[in-house]
């Protein structure tokens, strides 16, 4: 698994890339409430086009972010989501939780 | 030969794609489609992590056993462990109105396999897992 | 741990697909890129195919056994089968300059792998399969 | 894997999907030598762009396909090498052996 970030406008986009698992949720988490606490940032928009698996310690991770982010008045997003993903948060019963768009672009014009 | 394959690795969170790639191989193998081998895969992912974190209150360096076989028309998998058991009413799912991380894996189980069997014995914890071809999981109720 | 991973199988072609999708995952962890991924599993996909077809001479009841491990900066994989041994001399490639079928498998395990050591032991024959990280196969010459 | 057969003009293409090995390249001689041998097909192509993995008996069914074909004075193509079926019959010094092709359609034109 690789993970980036990168500014588009005032938004921070998180590029992650190969599966998110036990393994390496943690980072996942750690780069994400960064953002959200530390940087401040207003909009945080996760790629998850690179992300084929994930397992529920990544949804884990995606559901604290977006609790933050309420907390915090921002705002958090996906996008890119793989059937495998889409067919996990379904199956967790998020996928009506969370913000997701089609493309990144779609993201950030989202009022 | 019962049991077809066997793993046999450390309850190390590294070694978890590896088992996945078995698992999801396997699952093709007994005739499952792509969607049920994803779908298997993570079953079984999920219930080695919770073997991981909770029955070896995430020690890395603990034996962890699976079994794969095909059985009546679908897939079985033992998965094996020798960390601290509970009571099988203890292993309990949350509701999931409530929105907060955690809580998924045995919901994930459950609606995606045929049968799930836990027996704490003796040092020695088992969990079985079943599939039959052609069982659908309630996807999004 | 020493040994990483463990795999144990009966002598079945079925199951080579499933010990691929465990190997190429193995060699991933280890930090091979992927198409360094793709000569390992094709290289220990041989060597467990001449066990099949010489040591078992084509039975697919018989036991198999894998061992993976990280060591050295690389991959150690030790495949282990109960059948018939050979003089590691015996255990030769052919000229590959005669166009025809067959004989092309320790040629491939040789090219791709660093070390690949034969030992035919009382009643067990051991096959050491190694490649470091960064070490290339000299393809096409 | 999957192996099917079609005709395209007065040659035969066999499409291949998946890997090939030990398991199923039985299959795989079956079919390719039953085109030529028994139908008299004087163009066999080969369709190997679904075919991600190859190993040594997969290579061995294709060179019996190849060796039958010059016997008989008819055509073996092949088409659509994936990288790793490309590096396999390059390891095995095979790839200047076969007439490969990058499409069907070159290889049906191929004088
Ligand atoms: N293999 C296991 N060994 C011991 N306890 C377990 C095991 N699997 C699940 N449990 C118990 O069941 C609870 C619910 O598990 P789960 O739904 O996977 O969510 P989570 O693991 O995130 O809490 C766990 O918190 C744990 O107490
Ligand atoms: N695991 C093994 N046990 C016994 N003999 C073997 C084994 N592997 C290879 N050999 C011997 O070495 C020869 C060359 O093997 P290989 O290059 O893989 O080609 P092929 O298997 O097609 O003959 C085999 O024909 C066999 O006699």
């Amino acid at each position: 698994m690789n993970i980036a970030t990168r500014q588009n406008g005032t938004s921070t986009v998180v590029d992650v890339k190969g599966d998110i698992d036990l393994y390496n949720s943690p980072e996942v988490r750690k780069v994400i409430l960064e953002e959200l606490k530390e940087k401040k940032t207003a909009r945080v928009i996760v790629n998850l086009s690179g992300v084929r698996y994930i397992d529920s310690s990544g949804v884990a991770s995606l559901v604290e972010g977006l609790k933050v982010s309420r907390t915090l008045a921002s705002r958090f997003m996906l996008y890119g989501l793989s059937p495998a993903a889409r067919e996990v948060l379904e199956l967790s019963r998020l996928i009506r939780v969370f913000e997701v768009y089609a493309s990144e672009e779609e993201a950030l014009k989202a009022q | 030969m019962e049991h077809a394959v066997k793993l046999n690795f450390p309850s190390d969170p590294r070694y978890l794609g590896v088992v996945r790639g078995a698992i999801e191989r396997f699952a093709s193998l007994a005739g499952f489609d792509e969607e049920d081998c994803r779908w298997i895969t993570l079953a079984v992912h999920e219930a080695l992590t919770n073997v991981i974190r909770h029955a070896y209150q995430n020690r890395h360096d603990q034996p962890v056993e699976m079994r794969l076989s095909e059985r009546d028309g679908g897939i079985e998998v033992l998965m094996v462990d020798h960390g601290k058991g509970v009571k099988p009413e203890q292993m309990s799912g949350r509701d999931l109105e409530d929105v907060r991380p955690g809580g998924l894996g045995l919901h994930m189980i459950r609606e995606i396999m045929d049968k799930a069997v836990y027996s704490p014995l003796e040092g020695r914890n088992e969990l079985l897992l079943f599939k039959v071809k052609g069982s659908k999981p309630s996807v999004g109720e």
